[in-house]
C-alpha cells in the first residue's frame, strides 16, 4: 500500500489531547493489539516450548528432541510433553527420566500410542 | 582457579571440569551508583564504583592516571566465530570498562530447531552452546574477580528454539538477552504464530531467573531504507513488545528498550534524533534504556564511525541510558576485530566521562522544535496503532506489510516486509493446549492443569532444573572434528608457547592491516595498494576502505593481509627494563656526592614543559633529589650547552629534542656527542637526551648514554644518572 | 592557468612567471550564511553556502550525496616542511571543506630578525618566504575557483621581525595571521619592549589589509602544567591583545581570539569548559571567535583526539565559533600527514553539520552551576588584572612570573614564565623616535612627523608598495642547493612519471604505517612490532603508537616505516571500468527480448536490504528497465535458487551474499558455480554475485561472470547483463 | 610567588557587582593595562619597524637590511629610517630608490656620517 503523507488531516483527532492524554492513549491501544497475542500464548503451545519442559525436567537436549519428536507425530503435544511423560513413566512403572530417555531411544512407543488413542476416544 | 595479571587466561584449563560448573550468581546487575564523587582533582556526577583493575585512557596520564567509570553499563559485542578466542577478548574488555558482554551467535542459529551442542566454530558469531556459555561464564567469574565488577553476559533468546535457550541460559547464569518475538518474525521470517506463542514461555523463563531483557526494535533502523523515518514505527514496536513482556511478567526494570539514534551526518542529526529519544524516554519512563549506537552509517571509515558514535553518546547524555551499547567502528567493513571492540568501549568511556553533568548546565528546550516534533511523533505513532487496530490487528497488520515500510507513517511506500499468518519456518506447529495440559515445571507460561493442591509444579517431578541444579544434564561435544579442543592444538604455540604472531580476530590468524596514501587517483590507488601489500610478502590482500583525499590528488588506502611467517620470543632483543633505585637511595648518593648537570632545549626548539618537568623540584624533577642544575633555557647553541658543561664542571648533560622534523632531534645529539669528543670531555660527562621521540636504543646509537621518551619521571632519569656515576666511578677506580 | 578535476595541479607551472604574480583579492573572508535552508531531503538551520567541487562524507551515499557546508570557516594546519608539497595538501583539504590554511612557519623563524627569500626546508614548518607564499597564495587562487569559494591563507606575524612580515602579508595577499606580542614574550623569549613595539605596526598594517588578526592565547593551554587552570589567565591574556589592536586600529570584526577548551576526558570537561567557553563569549562579545581543539592531551591515540575533538565542537555549537579550526589526531605523533589534515577537517565538517541547530533544542541553563562558575571566571580575571596593576603594570607582571602559573589565580605556584624587561631576543633595539621622526608610507603606527599639507604619506615617495604593486621587489633564491626546483627535480618521476610511491608528507617519502595487534606484553609487543614492520621490508621503523588491550592478553602496535621500492603504473593491471549502457539502450535491449532473472540472498545470510536495492524499481533497481525477477527470500539454499533458475529458465542467477566470515560467501559462489555445471546450465546462465566484500575479480575467480560491491546501482547490474546477454548472443551465432 | 586560593576572600568587593558592571570593569582594568603600552608604542621605534617601512617604499629584504644597520651604526634608527633614505637621496640627488640601494651596497656612508654629526650637534 502506497500513501503520501497525510498526517495533518489525519491527527486532527489527537491535536487537541494534552501530553498525559497523548501517552494515556499511546498505552491504551498498545495494550488492546497485545492483549489478543498474550491469549494466544497462554493457550497453545509448540515443540520449542515443550522441548524447553523437558529440558526443565532434566533431559538433555538430545533427549527433548527425540520425545518430543514422538509425542508431536502422534499428537499429543496439547497434553503437553512433559506430562505424557510423566504418564508413560506410571504406566510403566519407571521413574519419569528413565522412561523419558527410553521414549527418546525409541520404546514405550506403543505406550505413546496407547495413550494417544485414550485421547481420541476422549475427545470424540 | 584465579587469574594473574601478567598471565593470559588459560583455556585449557577452563575447559577442565566443566560438566561441574555451577554459575555464582544470576540475574543482571547494574552499576553501582556513588553519588557526586571526586576522583584525583575532579568532582564527577554521573559515575559508578571505580574498578581493582582496569587501563584507563591514553590521556589519563595527564590527571594522575584516573579511570572514572561512567554511570551506565557498557555494552560490547562479541563475535569471532571461536568462543575460545572471544573469552580473551572479554578479558580485554573488562579491563577498558565493559560489563556487558554480548555474544554474537552464528548465521544459522535463529533456524535451528533446538539447541546446539558441543562447540563447532561459528559463522558471524558463535554457536551458542551449553558448553560454550558455560566456559565463558566461567572466564567471566575469574574475570569479575579481576576487575572487581560483575560483569554482564548476554546473547539471544530468538529464533525458532527460544523457550529451550531460555532454560539453558537461566539454568547457566546468563544475565541478560534480546527476546522479541516481532525480530523473528520481521528479520528471520520465523512463523509470527508461533514467534508469539514461544516468546511468552521463553520471556517467563527470563522472569524468573531476572534476566535483563532487551527488545530488537533496533534492526528497523538498521535494515529501514531510510533509517530515521520508521520512528513511528519504532515506538509502537518498543510497545509491542514492552507490553508483552509485562504482561508474561517480567518486571519493569528488567525490560530494555534496545534503542538507536536513527541519523548520522550529514543529516543534522541531533535535531532529527533528539527529539524521538525524548518522546521514548517519555513514554517508556517505567522502562530501561539501552543506547546502542547507529551502525547503517558505518562505512569502512573507522574516524567517521567514531564522530557519529560520539553525537550518539551526546543524546544517551542529553536523554538518559542505562545501557551504552558500543558497535565497533570497523563494523562496516569486516567481523570487528579485537582491538576495534576496545576502541569502541573506549570511546563510549571517553565521550560518557567528558560529558559528565551535562544536564547541570544544559536543558531541554520543550518550548520550539523540540516539544512540537515530540509530540508529532507520539501521535503518529498512535495513529499507526490506530490503524493496526482498524486492519484486524498485529497479525494482519504485518499481512499487510505495515512494518519497516520506507515512508514517514502514516505515509507508505508499500516497501514494508510482508509475512503470512500461515507462512514461515515453523508454521503450523503450534498446537491449542487441550483442557488436560499440562507441564510439571518452574517457570512455565500460560495454561496448565496441574493436579489440585500443587504449589510449586516441579514438586511434581522432585524438582526442576531452575530449583535443583545438579539435574542439568551436560553434553559435552558431538563433532569429532570441529570442536575446541582441535581448535587450541593448532594454536598452542601462539598462545602457550615461544611465537609470536599478529592476530585480528583467532588465535595465529597472522592478520595485520597497513595504511598507505598514494599520490594517484582512487582506483589506481586501491590497485597500487594491492600490489604493496603483497609486494611486501602479505597474502590474501584485501581492500579494507579507500578515501579519495581528491580525484587526482590522492587516495588513502587501507589493506589488510596476512603475514606468512611468525616470530620466535628469542629473535627479539629486548633490553632489560632500567630498575629504578629507591627515593633513598637516590638522595643518599647525591649527599655523598654532590651531583650538578646542566639541560636545555636544544637548536631551534622551544619546547620546555617536558625537561622542566625532569627538572624542576615542583613537577617532581630531580631536583627533588638534591641534584643542582643549570637550566640554559630554550633554543640552546649545542655550543654553548657544552661549554657550559665545561664551565659548570657538570656531571651529565640533559638534552631535550622534541621536533623530529627531517632527524633535528638525531642531528643535534650527534652533534653535542662530536663537541664532547672534541672538547675532550666525553669521558667525564653523562649524556643524557630526552623528548617524545626519543628511544633509549636511539639515543645510545648517536653516542648518548641514555635516552627517554614519552611520559619520563623525574626519578628514572635521578636512578640512571646516580647508576651511570657509580659505574664510571668503578670504571675508574679499575 | 586553470586546474582540472582529474589533473594533479602542476607545481612547476605555478612557479613559472612568479614574479609578476599579482594576489587577486586582499582580506578576509567570512563564509557565507543562507539562512535556514533545505539541502536534499534535510533542513538545515546553520549552513554556508556549497561548494562547486567537494567530496562528502563517506557515509553521504545514504543521503544523496549531499555535502552541507557548515556556517563557519574551517580551518587546517599545514606544516610539512616543503611548501610544494603542502600545496597538493591544501588542494585536498579545499576539496573536504577547509577556507582557512594556516601555514606552520619553520622551528627558527620566531628568532629570525628580517625576511626569509627563496624556498630553503623548513623544519616542523616551512620558511616563510616572499616566495613560498606567492607561491602558495597563486595555487590557491586556482584552488578557489576549483572549489568555488574564496580560502583563507594564513600564517604568523610574530617573532622579531613581525613589521616586516605583516608588510608582506599585506602585499602577498595573505587573508589571516597570528599576531600577539604576548606570545613572542612568553613562547619565543623575545623582549617583551620590542615586542609591543613592533606589534603596533605590525598590526597597524594588518588593519589596513583587511587582515584578520587571530592572538595566540590558546599557546598557553597547551604550556601549562594543568591546562584548565589558566583560565583566568587566559581572559586576560586575550583581553590585552584585543584591547592593544583595538585602539591601533583593527576593526572589531577582523580580531579573533584563538580559543581552547582547556580540559579533556577523563576530566569531566565539559562542565568545565563550557563556563569558560560562555565567560568568554559573554566579555568578548564584539570579537570573533576562533575555537580551536585541545591538542595538548593528544597522545598517540587518533581515536582519542577524535573523541576530544568532538566534544570540542560540542562546546562551539553550544556557544559560538566563527572559526573552527582543526589539529591533526597524529599532532601527538609525528608532523602531521597528508590525510590526518583530511581526517581532522571531516571530523569538523562532520560534527558541525551533525550539530546543525543544536541550540534550537537545547537551551544553556544559567540559573545553577553554569551561572555560577562563568562569574567566578570571571572575577579570577579581574582579580589577576588588578593585581598586574598593582605590581606596576603588564612589563612589571612579567618579570614577576604572573604568566603561565600553574595556579588557579589567585592561587599561584610560582612556576610561571618570568622574563625580564632588559632581556630576550632584541633587548636594547628599541629607539624612542624623535621629533623629526618620519616614515613615508601608508599604514604606518605611531608618532609620523610628516611635511604639513602631505594626506597620505606615501605620496612623498610616489606610491608605497601597499598602493602601487609594481613597487614590490621579487627575490627568486638565495640558496643554489636548497631551494625548491632542486628537491622537484628528485621527486618528478613520483610526481609526473610513471612511478607510484607511498608518501606521508613529501613526494615520495615512501612512508606507510601498519597496524598489528599481538598477543603478548606492552614492552614485547614493541619489540616484535618493530621486527615483523622490518621483516616485512620497513626500513627506520618507529612506533608511534601501543595501546595495551591487557596487561597479558595482548597490545595493540602501530609502527611506521619506509618502504624500498617503488612500483610502476605499469605494473598494475587495472581491469577497465565497467562502461555503463544508458537507460534507453537497456530498455531497448530488454524489451527487444524479455529478460528474466532469479535472485536470494543464500546460505543462511539474512541481509536483504542490498539485493533488493538492486532489484526493486522502488529502490531504483533493475525492475525499472522492465527485466523481470522471481526473489526467493532470505536464507536460501543454493539448490533451491539453482533450480528456480532451471524452471523459470531464468537467463541469470543474482546472488546476494554479505557475511564473509570464515569465507562462506566465496564457498556459497563456488557451490553454485559448481552446480549449474553440474547440472548443465551454466553455459546458458549468467552468474552475478553482490555483497560489501565482492568484487569483480574475486566473483570471476570463483566462475561466476561478474561481481558487484559495496554502493552498487541498478543500472550497474543491468548494463552488465544486457551486455552480457549480448555477447553470448554473438557467440552462439558464431 | 606561591599563594593559596584565597578567591572568597580576595573578591568580597566584586560580589555585589552586576553581570554587566563586572564586564564593564573587566574591560576597564584592561584599558589601564593596555594604555601605557600603546603609548609606548606610539613614540617607540625598532630596526623590524623600519626596515617595514623600508619594504613599503620598495626596497628589498636584503637592501632594507643592510640600510637599517647602517643607519642604526650611526644613531639615526629615531629619526626614521625612510625619512634618512630621502634625504640622502635629496643631498645626492638620485632617485630615493637608487640612493637607497646605493646606502644597502655601502655607498654614501659619508652622507650619512654628515647626517649623523649634524643630528648630535641639533641635540646638544
Ligand atoms: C606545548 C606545545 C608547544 C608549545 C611549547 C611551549 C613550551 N614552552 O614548551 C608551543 C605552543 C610554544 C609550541 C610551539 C611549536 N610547536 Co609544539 N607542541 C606542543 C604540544 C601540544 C605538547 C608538548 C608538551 O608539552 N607535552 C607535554 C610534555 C610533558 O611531554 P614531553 O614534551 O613529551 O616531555 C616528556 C618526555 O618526552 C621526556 N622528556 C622531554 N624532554 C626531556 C629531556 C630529558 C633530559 C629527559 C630525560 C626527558 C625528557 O620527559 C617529559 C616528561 O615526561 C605538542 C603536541 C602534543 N600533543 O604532543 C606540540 C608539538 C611538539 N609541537 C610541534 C611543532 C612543530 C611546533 C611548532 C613548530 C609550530 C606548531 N606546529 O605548533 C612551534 C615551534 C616551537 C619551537 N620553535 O620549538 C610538533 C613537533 C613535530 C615533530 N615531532 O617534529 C608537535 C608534536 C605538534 C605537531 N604535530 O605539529 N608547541
Ligand atoms: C542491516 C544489517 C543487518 C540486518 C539485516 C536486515 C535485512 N533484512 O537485510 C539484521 C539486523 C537482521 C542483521 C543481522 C545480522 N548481521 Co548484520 N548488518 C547490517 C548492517 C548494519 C548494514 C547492512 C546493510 O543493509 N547495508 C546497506 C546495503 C544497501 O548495502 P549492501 O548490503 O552492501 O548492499 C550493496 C552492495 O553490497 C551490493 N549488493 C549486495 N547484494 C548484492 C547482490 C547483487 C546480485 C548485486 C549485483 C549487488 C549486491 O549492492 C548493494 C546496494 O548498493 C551491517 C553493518 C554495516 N554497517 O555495513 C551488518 C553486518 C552485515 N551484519 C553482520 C552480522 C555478522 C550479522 C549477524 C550475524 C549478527 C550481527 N553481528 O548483527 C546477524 C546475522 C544475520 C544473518 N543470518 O544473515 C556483519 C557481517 C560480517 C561479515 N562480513 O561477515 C556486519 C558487517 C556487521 C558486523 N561487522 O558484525 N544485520
Ligand atoms: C531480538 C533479537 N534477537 C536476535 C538477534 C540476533 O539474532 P540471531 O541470533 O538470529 O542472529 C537480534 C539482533 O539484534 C535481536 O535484536
Ligand atoms: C601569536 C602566534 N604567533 C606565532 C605562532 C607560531 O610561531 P612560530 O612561527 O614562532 O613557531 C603562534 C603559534 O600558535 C602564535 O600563536
Amino acid at each position: 500500500m502506497r500513501r503520501e503523507d497525510d498526517f495533518e488531516t489525519r491527527s486532527e483527532h489527537l491535536k487537541h489531547m494534552t501530553d498525559e492524554e497523548l501517552d494515556a492513549y499511546f498505552w491504551k491501544l498498545a495494550e488492546k493489539i497485545v492483549d489478543p497475542l498474550i491469549e494466544l500464548a497462554y493457550y497453545h503451545t509448540s515443540p520449542s516450548i515443550e522441548r524447553s519442559v523437558l529440558l526443565r525436567m532434566g533431559f538433555s537436549s538430545i533427549e527433548a528432541k527425540e520425545i518430543v519428536n514422538r509425542i508431536e507425530e502422534r499428537g499429543l503435544l496439547p497434553k503437553g510433553a512433559g506430562s505424557i511423560v510423566l504418564k508413560v513413566a506410571e504406566r510403566v512403572k519407571k521413574d519419569y527420566l528413565t522412561a523419558g530417555k527410553s521414549i527418546a531411544n525409541g520404546e514405550y512407543l506403543e505406550v505413546l500410542d496407547d495413550i494417544a488413542r485414550e485421547a481420541s476416544k476422549n475427545e470424540a | 582457579m584465579k587469574l594473574e595479571k601478567d598471565k593470559k587466561i588459560d583455556i585449557e584449563e577452563i575447559l577442565k571440569d566443566l560438566d561441574k560448573y555451577v554459575p555464582r550468581r544470576r540475574g543482571w546487575h547494574w552499576r553501582e551508583d556513588v553519588g557526586k564523587h571526586k576522583i584525583g582533582d575532579f568532582e564527577y556526577y554521573q559515575v559508578s564504583k571505580p574498578l581493582k583493575n582496569s587501563i584507563p585512557l591514553p590521556a589519563a596520564k595527564h590527571f594522575g592516571n584516573i579511570d572514572p567509570q561512567p554511570d551506565c553499563v557498557i555494552t560490547t559485542e562479541i563475535a569471532s566465530g571461536r568462543f575460545e578466542d572471544d573469552i580473551r577478548r572479554m578479558r580485554m574488555a573488562a579491563w577498558h570498562g565493559a560489563d556487558h558482554i554480548m555474544v554474537i551467535r552464528t548465521l544459522g542459529q535463529s533456524h535451528f530447531d533446538g539447541l546446539i551442542e558441543g562447540t563447532p566454530e561459528g559463522v558471524g558469531g558463535v554457536p551458542i552452546s551449553r558448553k560454550q556459555i558455560r566456559a565463558t561464564r566461567k572466564a567471566l567469574d575469574l574475570i569479575e574477580d579481576e576487575v572487581g565488577r560483575p560483569i554482564n553476559f548476554h546473547s539471544y533468546v530468538s529464533g525458532i528454539a527460544g523457550p529451550e535457550v531460555a532454560v539453558m541460559f537461566a539454568e547457566e547464569g546468563v544475565n541478560g538477552a534480546h527476546q522479541d518475538p516481532q525480530y523473528n518474525v520481521l528479520y528471520r521470517n520465523i512463523n509470527m504464530v508461533r514467534s508469539f506463542v514461544d516468546a511468552a514461555v521463553a520471556k517467563k523463563i527470563m522472569a524468573d531467573a531476572n534476566i535483563l531483557q532487551i527488545d530488537g526494535a533496533h534492526n528497523a533502523n538498521a535494515t529501514a531504507k531510510y533509517g530515521w523515518k520508521v520512528m513511528p514505527e519504532l515506538l509502537v514496536q518498543h510497545a509491542i513488545n514492552t507490553l508483552y513482556s509485562r504482561k508474561v511478567g517480567i518486571k519493569p526494570e528488567n525490560i530494555a528498550l534496545s534503542t538507536v539514534p536513527p541519523n548520522a551526518p550529514p543529516t543534522p542529526s541531533i535535531r532529527l534524533d533528539l527529539p524521538y529519544a525524548v518522546a521514548l524516554r517519555q513514554l517508556f519512563k517505567d522502562y530501561k534504556m539501552r543506547a546502542q549506537m547507529n551502525t547503517k552509517y558505518i562505512e569502512h571509515d573507522m574516524r567517521e564511525a567514531t564522530v557519529t558514535h560520539v553525537l550518539n553518546l551526546l543524546i544517551s547524555r542529553l536523554t538518559s541510558a542505562d545501557i551504552q551499547s558500543t558497535i565497533t567502528p570497523d563494523e562496516g567493513r569486516n567481523v570487528p576485530w579485537h582491538y576495534n571492540n576496545i576502541n569502541a568501549i573506549n570511546t563510549a568511556k571517553q565521550a560518557l566521562i567528558g560529558m559528565d553533568g551535562l544536564k547541570e548546565m544544559v536543558k531541554l528546550n520543550f518550548d520550539g522544535e523540540l516539544g512540537k516534533k515530540v509530540r508529532e511523533l507520539k501521535m503518529r505513532a498512535i495513529l499507526f496503532m490506530e490503524e493496526i487496530l482498524e486492519v484486524g490487528g498485529y497479525f494482519k497488520a504485518v499481512e499487510e506489510g505495515f512494518f519497516v515500510d520506507s515512508g514517514y507513517y502514516p505515509e507508505r511506500n508499500g516497501d514494508g516486509i510482508v509475512r503470512t499468518i500461515n507462512g514461515g519456518i515453523g508454521a503450523g506447529t503450534v498446537y491449542k493446549r487441550d483442557k488436560d495440559y499440562m507441564a510439571p515445571v518452574c517457570s512455565h507460561f500460560g495454561y496448565n492443569n496441574l493436579p489440585e493442591g500443587i504449589n510449586k509444579p516441579c514438586d511434581l517431578i522432585d524438582g526442576c532444573t531452575l530449583c535443583k541444579h545438579e539435574k542439568i544434564q551436560y553434553i559435552d561435544e558431538l563433532d569429532e572434528n570441529d570442536n575446541v579442543e582441535n581448535r587450541l592444538k593448532e594454536t598452542v604455540e601462539y598462545r602457550k608457547g615461544d611465537k609470536i604472531k599478529p592476530e585480528v580476530e583467532w588465535a595465529g590468524d597472522g592478520i595485520i592491516s597497513m595504511n598507505l596514501f598514494l599520490p594517484v587517483d582512487e582506483r589506481t590507488a586501491e590497485y597500487a595498494a594491492i600490489k604493496y601489500a603483497e609486494k611486501l610478502g602479505l597474502t590474501e590482500v584485501v581492500v579494507l576502505g579507500k578515501l579519495p583525499m581528491h580525484p587526482a590528488e590522492g587516495t588513502y588506502v587501507e589493506v589488510r593481509g596476512r603475514v606468512q611467517f611468525s616470530i620466535g620470543k628469542n629473535e627479539l632483543e629486548i633490553p632489560p627494563q632500567e630498575e629504578i633505585l629507591s627515593d633513598e637511595e637516590i638522595e643518599e648518593d647525591v649527599k655523598r656526592k654532590p651531583m650538578k648537570v646542566v639541560a636545555a632545549t636544544v637548536g631551534n626548539d622551544e619546547h620546555s614543559v617536558g625537561l622542566r618537568e625532569i627538572l624542576d623540584i615542583k613537577h617532581g624533577g630531580i631536583e627533588k633529589y638534591g641534584i643542582k642544575f643549570t637550566y640554559l633555557g630554550t633554543s640552546c647553541p649545542v655550543e654553548k650547552l657544552v661549554d657550559a658543561a665545561i664551565e659548570e664542571n657538570a656531571d651529565a648533560i640533559l638534552v631535550s629534542t622534541i621536533i623530529t622534523h627531517d632527524d633535528v632531534h638525531i642531528k643535534n645529539m650527534k652533534k653535542i656527542h662530536d663537541l664532547c669528543v672534541e672538547k675532550g670531555i666525553r669521558d667525564k660527562v653523562i649524556l643524557v637526551g630526552g623528548g617524545t621521540q626519543i628511544t633509549n636504543d636511539l639515543a645510545k646509537s648517536v653516542g648518548f648514554d641514555a635516552g627517554f621518551g614519552r611520559g619520563t619521571k623525574g626519578n628514572q632519569v635521578a636512578s640512571f644518572l646516580v647508576k651511570k656515576r657509580r659505574e664510571k666511578e668503578n670504571e675508574e677506580n679499575n
